[in-house]
């Protein structure tokens, strides 16, 4: 008989993901992946002002706060035909990059690092063993000395012999698949309160352009906040000033911790280059234009599938034909009216909610029917991972220079061949190096802004289209992006200035997603296939090939339909 | 340009606590974070307190700045982190600011350390003869 | 033919409800200020008497049959019927109390024409048979006589005698072709000869033809003071045929006010047709002559004067400025009344109140707030131009005990009258 | 876990070589963060100096993560002195180092050891439609609730989610979302909304929560110290909306100048919350201050508003097409009214008969 | 019902249905006085009959001395209440915003503190007309339950508003609620109360002016 390993929840994620993994031996040999959460945002979006969307869209996830406000902005204005003004974009360009930097960045070090990174360990390392590695590794990096190390181990260890561990408390510490030596821990954990603070000075970029973070304030043709250089209450001087300030601060410990801190403790898990490939199928639907959306040619990130690993082919994606994107319901809590086995393009979203799962508290899932709140989004029926990992092949198959050049220079002084990155610790990889080539890039938007308004534009909205009155009586759009984890697109139907249809497809969907009607996994069951776990009891495999995915379920878990309001009302009661 | 008019009123209350101070003896402390101002207001006020003779420089926690005001037992007191940036600002109305005197739990710590030292010296003194 | 009846008076109220009726009821908000314009309410200050509260009848009857939701109301019968007995006591209201003078008309801050709804609802009032027994007797006289006040042409061809013999003047009837047919009023013709004199003088002297009429010399028309088309319209028949006739190209309204308003304003649409001939009174027909140069005048009352302007004159016929006209001619101390032209008090006794015996106390207490107007002046003459009223005041400043003489204003005229041989005379005394 | 001799606050802070001064200064900004009377910093000082480090266990439910993120924004008290010097956060999804089997151990050994007396965190709705629309481990929202609530203390429902239901109980609600406070009755519940709330105010919560127990609540269950003010009454452009100067774009010159943005739709004037005074993210700006109208995200059923960009004042389902359907209404039955007002009339008319004299004289007579 | 679910009903549906019987109610009143004609006039006019209707709407906002030595508390009061009442309803933005909104025109809005002067003030005059209403014979005479109540449904939005500005007492959602139902009763009372005097002011003046143009009397 084969044991089943349950991992609910997996935490250090955002929201409701449960693993389940069918053993065989110690191997895994079918993995399940289950959102156990669901939230009906699309219901409540129905009948909505389309200009309001992006506040309840934006609500899908807290963590990648900007994307689902951005992508539904988008939507909304690529239904209209809405043209923002060279400033919004610009603007709008530096609160996604800020949003990649930040949340890869709080990725690595808070929800992430702990399954590389064990905080007991480090009360054994030598501060000063412990400086000279932090010199090693990043050397123009301040907080390196002797006596700044001892300090952070101190704290750490009075805090341990406290007792209470608290966040620290119950993790699999003394595993034998953690590998770092005492000194890369302490300095790993120091860097994991230095990312916490400096991740509250960054995130200001938002506050500055839309009020506040988490949750930003955006606007359907353009942005909110005014740009005069005399005004003490719009984006003067001093915020821009501050806004220089923060880039730097970010390009600055990107360079000097965050990369050189990933390479450092790759090189101690080389294992994990060579497993949690997954899929070998990657999607992008491209992000960061230039000009404009509709210009696809001047995004930094292209769009476009890569097949079975094949770098030389790249297939075109068209957001918009029936039978490219289309979404399953095989094994989801949901049911279409056109049968359980149809796939259904999002402008054509129909479902309805449909618990058919096992009663809470239950203690196993039932995998061979619907198993999950998450959908299986499929790309001409194949299911493909998005994400970090499949924006960098495609720079890296693009021949964007400077992904070429950080991909190369890492594999060789990780010595390790192109096929590594089809791997957990790869896909981890991926995110450190597109961080570094994003935030590079703040820079040029930043200063194209600078010189807009030097020369005399100050526009960030175009009112033309504002009024619900100037909109046709029917209109559809897609608003994409590539989140930082991964391609998203949110589906609008306008009808009469109000939504009659909203559907998101987002990156964990794709990635998280349970089987489909083929039984095809998604892109974190087949990355789990083959794991060995150590020790079942404490499967920290599951949780490094998850979290280097950097799940974010609730984003996931939202794809309900309208037509479910009858049985919802019915189950209310 | 953006005016909050709570200026005057901040004036009124800085010279009611002085009056009460001197009347009463009791010191008055406000937080000018939990009042709006505009960045222009702030300035004026800035200006209107002006600088007395002392300022002070204390470091706990990162830096604190303690100045008096141009009007004696008015002081503005200013709190800055580790990065310098300032989180609080508050003006004091008293002889001395609080933050100012030497605290008892310090002095107990300062005694208790000293002792130990002396205590030290005195043993290292006795071995060396 | 079936007698008058509540339910007779009730229909009759339906067919005079209109548009501005209507309007002026949903635009009523109870203020009060009609009140104030009242001399019946203001010199007996009961709430009753407020002008608008006089129409209460009418106002129940429009709204249960002309809104929703007093249509409902009395599906629902929550409605307050309109019965006899409110119609009986609204009588003393409608009649006694009203002189039809129009003042709250013109103060009403929302524009509600009250009199006008008063005027129609006496038509409701008549059908159902509440109406004063003086002025029904004053309507039967008319009718079948003549003349309210019972007077046949014998009686006018004796004071006409009277008067060619004083004057040397002759006095014609049936002139036909004549430019102007005086009209007259039976007040006139008993207490006011003078009336008639002056007016032949002065026409002659203009040399302009005139002539009074023997089939009507009428012009008062009880019908509508009582508030009957009916009878008002077979009186300004008579006049109209008279006039017609005779083929005149003016009537000349006398010194009475209501018979300017019959003759001029109501008579058309009485008769359904416009008239062949102008209708004027006789102080607009004097101002003319004024204008035309034909009414030379000589002397100058010195005495401290003013004049009472008569409410159908104003008010309901725009006539403010002609006595005044006319008065400059005459007078060197001409004083206005503090509320004068179109703001003049009422006398107290139009609109058919003189003709009601019921309203004799009432009448002669709201003379006090013309008493009060003329206690400011302190005047020695007061001047007037309607019998009506000339009558009323006489009454009113003896029962007051004030010793001031009433004169018509046309009389004053005339007696300062340059008469054309005298211009001759003098002209070839040259 | 063993129960452990815990040390206070003050004990804490003085192991750690923070002096007293320090502490005082540590209080000021505290007394600062928690909206405080600047007179109350002795009697924080003495109560934190005595208050020990309490068992915290945060449940998240239907929720987007936001509010956790938003505590990780916290800079006085930061997040970092939050766990290691004044609470210890034994179980937390977002942040905690165990999964699955060994986190929900590290919640039972915590309510264990701390029963009676530790804080419960709540961010999330709870769906009431049905037990599997959210679970975690198996365990439905509902029963896990109920569950660790019987052995805290006292309850924070942090976020509007928590507190009042949120965005999964916006119109039509479709997994019958509720509230902490619609399940929990017999404990003390402290709401704490925003959409997130903003950092300081979470902190300062749990501050307050540790130096004086309960803070005073309002009628909503918020602390009146951070949720007492309106944020148009505070807000820096009140000002204009009182000189009724308006932006009406996003970037016009009213836009610029910082005029009131009430007529592009800010909620600001039925909004309790301290965004006004205590601003975002270290004092950098609010909403209002970046050009955005504020969208009311700490009153319940906010989503319901009736639209972003709708003046508050706003009715949300009127449309001129209401009133030229109206018209036509009225126009048609106003129409038929008429002709029955007419037909009464004219009824009136054809059968009034004329009135003579003699009538007149009979019924004077009667 | 919690204070956001009453504000969303009265602001949504109540308010549809409420500003829907306040239109079809006063297009229905309009019809109601309006079909009843008004009989042409054949006597020779000697001034003009409209020039005279629309003199008179302009000059009866104008009260003579004598009358207003009369009825000093009735006009001072009344014009306080009236053009009080106006500035709030049409010069307070919110309400410029609302009106923008349901029939897309607008217009520049009053200083708030001007509009809440406005509305203290026209509260004491409604407070003012009251107590004459109640001690004045021939107001209290006249009065009918209409009148008080079509008293109480003005006095409500005005003081509700005011109270909302000052957020007394109530959450502001309760206050705004109360505020806009209070209006949605003054909206539904409206064509059949007295109040219908707002258009038909405008009626009667016209008609009493063109019968007083018709018959060349100038006031």
């Amino acid at each position: 008989m084969t044991e089943r390993v349950v991992v609910d929840p997996i935490t250090r994620i955002e929201g409701h993901l449960r693993i389940e993994a069918q053993m065989n031996g110690s191997t895994i040999e079918q993995a399940y992946s289950a959102g156990t959460m669901v939230r009906g945002i699309e219901i409540i979006l129905r009948g909505r002002d389309p200009r309001d969307a992006w506040a309840y869209a934006q609500r899908i996830c807290g963590v990648c706060t900007l994307v689902h406000g951005m992508a539904s902005i988008r939507s909304v204005e690529d239904a209209l035909k809405y043209s923002i003004p060279h400033n919004a974009q610009l603007i709008r360009n530096l609160m996604i990059a800020a949003q990649y930097v930040h949340d890869h960045v709080m990725h690595f070090y808070h929800l992430h690092a702990l399954d590389w990174v064990d905080v007991v360990s480090a009360l054994k390392a030598d501060p000063k063993a412990t400086s000279e590695l932090a010199q090693t590794v990043s050397p123009h990096w301040p907080n390196a000395s002797t006596g700044y190390f001892a300090d952070q181990q101190a704290k750490l260890k009075k805090f341990v012999d406290a007792g209470q561990l608290g966040i620290f408390a119950k993790a699999y510490w003394g595993h034998p698949a953690y590998k770092l030596p005492p000194e890369a821990n302490l300095m790993a954990v120091s860097h994991y309160l230095e990312a916490l603070q400096w991740q509250r000075d960054v995130v200001k970029l938002h506050t500055i352009f839309g009020g506040k973070n988490p949750h930003p304030n955006f606007v359907v043709g353009g942005v909110p906040c005014a740009i005069d250089l005399n005004s003490d209450s719009a984006i003067n001087a001093k915020r821009l000033a501050q806004v220089q300030d923060i880039i730097q601060k970010m390009r600055t410990f990107v360079d000097q911790v965050y990369v050189p801190d990933t390479l450092a403790i790759a090189g101690f898990y080389k294992d994990w280059f060579k497993q949690g490939e997954g899929l070998g199928n990657f999607m992008t639907y491209g992000d960061f234009p230039e000009k404009s959306l509709y210009e696809p040619e001047s995004c930094l990130i292209p769009r476009g599938v890569i097949l079975n690993r094949d770098l030389s082919r790249i297939y075109p994606v068209d957001l918009n034909a029936d039978d490219q994107i289309q979404e399953f319901v095989a094994h989801s809590w949901y049911s279409y009216s056109g049968g359980q086995t149809q796939g259904l393009h999002p402008y054509q979203g129909e479902t309805e909610l449909n618990y058919t799962g096992p009663q809470p508290p239950y203690t196993q899932l039932e995998v061979d029917k619907a198993y999950s709140w998450l959908k299986s989004p499929r790309w001409q029926g194949k299911a493909v991972e998005v994400g970090p990992l499949a924006r960098m092949l495609m720079l890296y198959a693009g021949n964007y220079p400077q992904a070429k050049e950080l991909v190369d220079s890492s594999l060789k002084t990780l010595d390790l061949p192109i096929d590594a990155l089809y791997s957990t610790m790869g896909r981890t990889a991926a995110r450190t190096l597109e961080t570094k080539i994003i935030a590079d890039k703040m820079q040029g938007w930043f200063d194209s802004l600078i010189a807009n308004i030097k020369a005399g534009d100050t526009k960030t909205f175009n009112e033309t289209l504002w009024e619900p009155a100037s909109w046709p009586s029917q209109a559809q759009g897609v608003g994409f992006m590539e989140a930082p984890r991964g391609a998203l697109a949110h589906w609008i139907v306008i009808e009469h200035g109000k939504i009659a249809n909203y559907q998101a497809v987002v990156p964990s969907t794709w990635n998280a997603g349970p089987r489909d009607v083929n039984n095809q996994a998604g892109a974190y069951e087949a990355s789990l296939q083959g794991h060995v776990l150590h020790d079942p009891k404490q499967p920290v495999e599951i949780l490094r090939t998850i979290h280097s995915f950097d799940p974010c379920i609730a984003c996931a878990v939202h794809v309900t339909d309208p037509e479910g309001e009858e049985l919802v009302k019915v189950q209310v009661r | 340009m953006v005016v909050t008019g709570n200026l005057k009123p901040v004036l009124h209350e800085i010279r009611h606590a002085l009056q009460t101070l001197i009347e009463q003896g009791q010191p008055t402390m406000l937080d000018l974070n939990g009042i709006p101002f505009s960045p222009s207001e702030l300035a004026e006020l800035e200006t209107f307190l002006g600088q007395g003779e002392i300022a002070l420089e204390l470091d706990v926690l990162g830096k604190t700045r303690i100045q008096e005001c141009s009007y004696a037992g008015v002081w503005r007191i200013q709190h800055f982190n580790e990065q310098d940036k300032r989180i609080g600002y508050f003006i004091e109305v008293d002889h001395v600011p609080e933050i100012l005197r030497s605290q008892s739990d310090d002095m107990r710590e300062g005694l208790k350390t000293l002792s130990g030292i002396l205590a030290m010296e005195t043993e290292v003194t006795d071995d060396s003869i | 033919m079936s007698e008058l009846s509540l339910e007779r008076g009730i229909n009759t109220l339906k067919a005079q409800i209109d548009a501005p009726i209507a309007s002026f009821f949903s635009s009523c908000v109870s203020c009060g200020m009609c009140a104030s314009a009242c001399s019946f309410y203001t010199e007996n200050p009961e709430p009753r008497y407020t002008p608008i509260y006089k129409l209460e009848p009418m106002r129940r009857v429009w709204e249960q049959n002309f809104t929703l939701l007093g249509k409902l109301k009395v599906k629902l019968g929550i409605a307050k019927p309109v019965t006899d007995e409110m119609l009986s006591q609204w009588q003393e209201l409608v009649y006694n109390t009203c002189s039809l003078c129009g003042r709250c008309s013109l103060i009403c801050p929302v524009g509600n024409d009250i009199t006008y709804m008063i005027r129609k609802l006496r038509e409701g009032m008549v059908a159902s048979g509440h109406v004063p027994e003086g002025l029904v007797g004053a309507s039967t006289r008319a009718v079948k006589i003549g003349s309210p006040m019972g007077i046949k042409l014998p009686a006018l061809q004796a004071q006409v005698k009277h008067i060619e013999k004083a004057t040397n003047m002759q006095v014609p009837f049936d002139l036909e072709g004549a430019e102007y047919l005086l009209m007259l009023s039976s007040m006139e013709i008993m207490n006011y000869p003078e009336y008639l004199e002056a007016v032949g003088k002065i026409l002659t002297n203009a040399g302009k033809t005139w002539t009074l009429s023997s089939e009507c010399f009428e012009a008062t028309n009880s019908g509508i003071q009582i508030g009957s088309s009916d009878i008002a319209k077979e009186l300004v028949s008579r006049v109209v045929n008279a006039a017609e006739k005779l083929k005149v190209k003016t009537v000349i309204s006398p010194e009475c006010g209501h018979a300017y308003t019959a003759l001029r304003w109501e008579g058309p649409n009485l008769i359904g047709r416009p008239y062949s001939f102008a209708a004027k009174h006789i102080v607009e027909v004097l101002d003319e002559l004024r204008e035309q140069g034909l009414l030379p005048t000589e002397g100058m009352e010195d005495a401290k004067l003013t004049f009472h302007d008569p409410c159908q004159l104003v008010r309901r016929g725009g006539v403010v400025q002609q006595p005044r006209n006319l008065l400059k001619l005459v007078a060197s101390n001409f004083v206005e009344m503090t509320d004068h032209g179109t703001l003049n008090w009422c006398c107290g006794a139009g609109g058919g109140v003189s003709a009601n015996e019921d309203a004799n106390e009432v009448k002669m207490k709201a003379f006090q707030r013309k008493k009060k107007q003329l206690d400011e002046l302190k005047v020695d003459t007061l001047v007037t131009a309607c019998a009506n009223c000339r009558i009323q005041l006489e009454e009113g400043l003896e029962e007051n005990q004030m010793d001031l003489p009433v004169v018509g204003l046309t009389e004053l005229i005339a007696e300062h009258l340059v008469e054309r041989n005298t211009i001759n005379e003098e002209s070839r005394h040259d | 876990m063993t129960q452990f001799n815990m040390p206070t606050v003050g004990e804490q802070l003085r192991e750690n070589g923070i002096s007293r001064r320090a502490f005082l200064k540590f209080c000021g900004l505290l007394a600062s963060s928690m909206a405080l009377a600047p007179s109350m910093i002795p009697k924080l000082a003495e109560a934190l100096e005595k208050a020990t480090r309490p068992s915290v266990i945060w449940l998240s439910f239907q929720e987007c993560t936001g509010c956790a993120e938003s505590i990780t924004r916290a800079h006085s008290p930061s997040l970092e002195g939050l766990i290691f010097d004044t609470i210890s956060l034994d179980y937390q999804h977002t942040l905690q180092a165990a999964a699955g089997e060994a986190a929900e151990q590290a919640r039972d050994e915590a309510m264990q050891a701390n029963y009676g007396k530790y804080v419960l965190i709540v961010d999330g709705s709870i769906p009431l439609g049905n037990a599997g629309y959210s679970t975690i481990a198996g365990v439905s929202n509902l029963d896990m609730l109920k569950q660790v609530a019987k052995g805290a203390a006292a309850i924070i429902a942090l976020g509007t989610c928590a507190a009042y239901g949120g965005l999964p109980q916006a119109n039509p609600n479709p997994t019958g979302a509720v509230a902490v406070a619609d399940i929990i009755k017999d404990k003390p519940i402290i709401n704490v909304p925003g959409c997130p709330p903003i950092p300081v105010v979470i902190t300062g919560v749990i501050a307050h929560f540790l130096a004086f127990g309960l803070p005073a609540l309002d009628h909503l269950g918020r602390p009146k110290a951070f949720y007492g003010q309106n944020i148009h009454d505070r807000c820096y452009r009140r000002p204009f909306y009182e000189r009724g100067l308006f932006a009406e774009t996003f970037d016009d010159e009213g836009a610029k100048q910082g005029w009131c943005l009430y007529k592009l739709g800010c909620k600001g004037p039925i909004t309790y919350n301290a965004c006004a005074t205590t601003k975002w993210n270290d004092g950098t700006s609010f909403p209002i201050e970046s050009g955005h109208g504020c969208i009311g995200c700490s009153e319940p059923g906010f989503w319901d508003f009736g639209g972003l960009y709708n003046p508050v004042s706003l009715p949300s389902s009127l449309s001129s097409q209401h009133v030229v359907f109206a018209t036509g209404i009225g126009v048609a039955a106003g129409v038929a009214i008429a002709a029955l007002n007419k037909q009464a009339k004219q009824q009136a008319k054809q059968t009034r008969e004329p009135v003579n004299v003699d009538q007149l004289n009979r019924e004077v007579q009667l | 019902m919690s204070d956001v679910l009453f504000l969303q009903w009265v602001k949504g549906p109540l308010f549809s249905i409420a500003v829907m019987i306040f239109v079809i109610g006063v297009v229905l009143r309009l019809a109601e006085i309006l079909s009843l004609g008004r009989a042409k006039n054949l006597a020779v006019p000697k001034g003009n009959p409209s020039l005279g209707g629309w003199r008179e709407i302009g000059r009866r906002f104008k009260v003579d001395q004598g009358t207003f030595q009369q009825n000093k508390i009735t006009v001072i009061a009344g014009y306080v209440f009236h053009v009080g009442l106006f500035i709030v309803m049409f010069l307070l933005a919110a309400h410029i915003a609302l009106i923008k909104h349901s029939l897309g025109v607008s217009w520049p809005n009053l200083p708030t503190p001007v509009v809440d002067m406005a509305a203290v003030l026209s509260m004491l005059a409604l407070v003012v007309l009251l107590i004459d209403r109640l001690s004045q014979p021939v107001k209290r005479f006249l009065s009918r339950r209409n009148d008080y109540l079509v008293w109480v449904a003005t006095f409500l939005p005005l003081l509700t508003g005011y109270m909302t500005y000052h957020h007394l007492w109530l959450s502001p959602q309760w206050l705004l609620g109360l505020h806009i139902l209070s209006v949605e009763a003054l909206l539904v009372l409206f064509p059949f109360s007295k109040l219908m005097h707002t258009f038909t002011l405008f009626l009667s003046r016209w008609y009493n002016g063109a019968s007083m143009g018709l018959r060349g009397v100038k006031s």
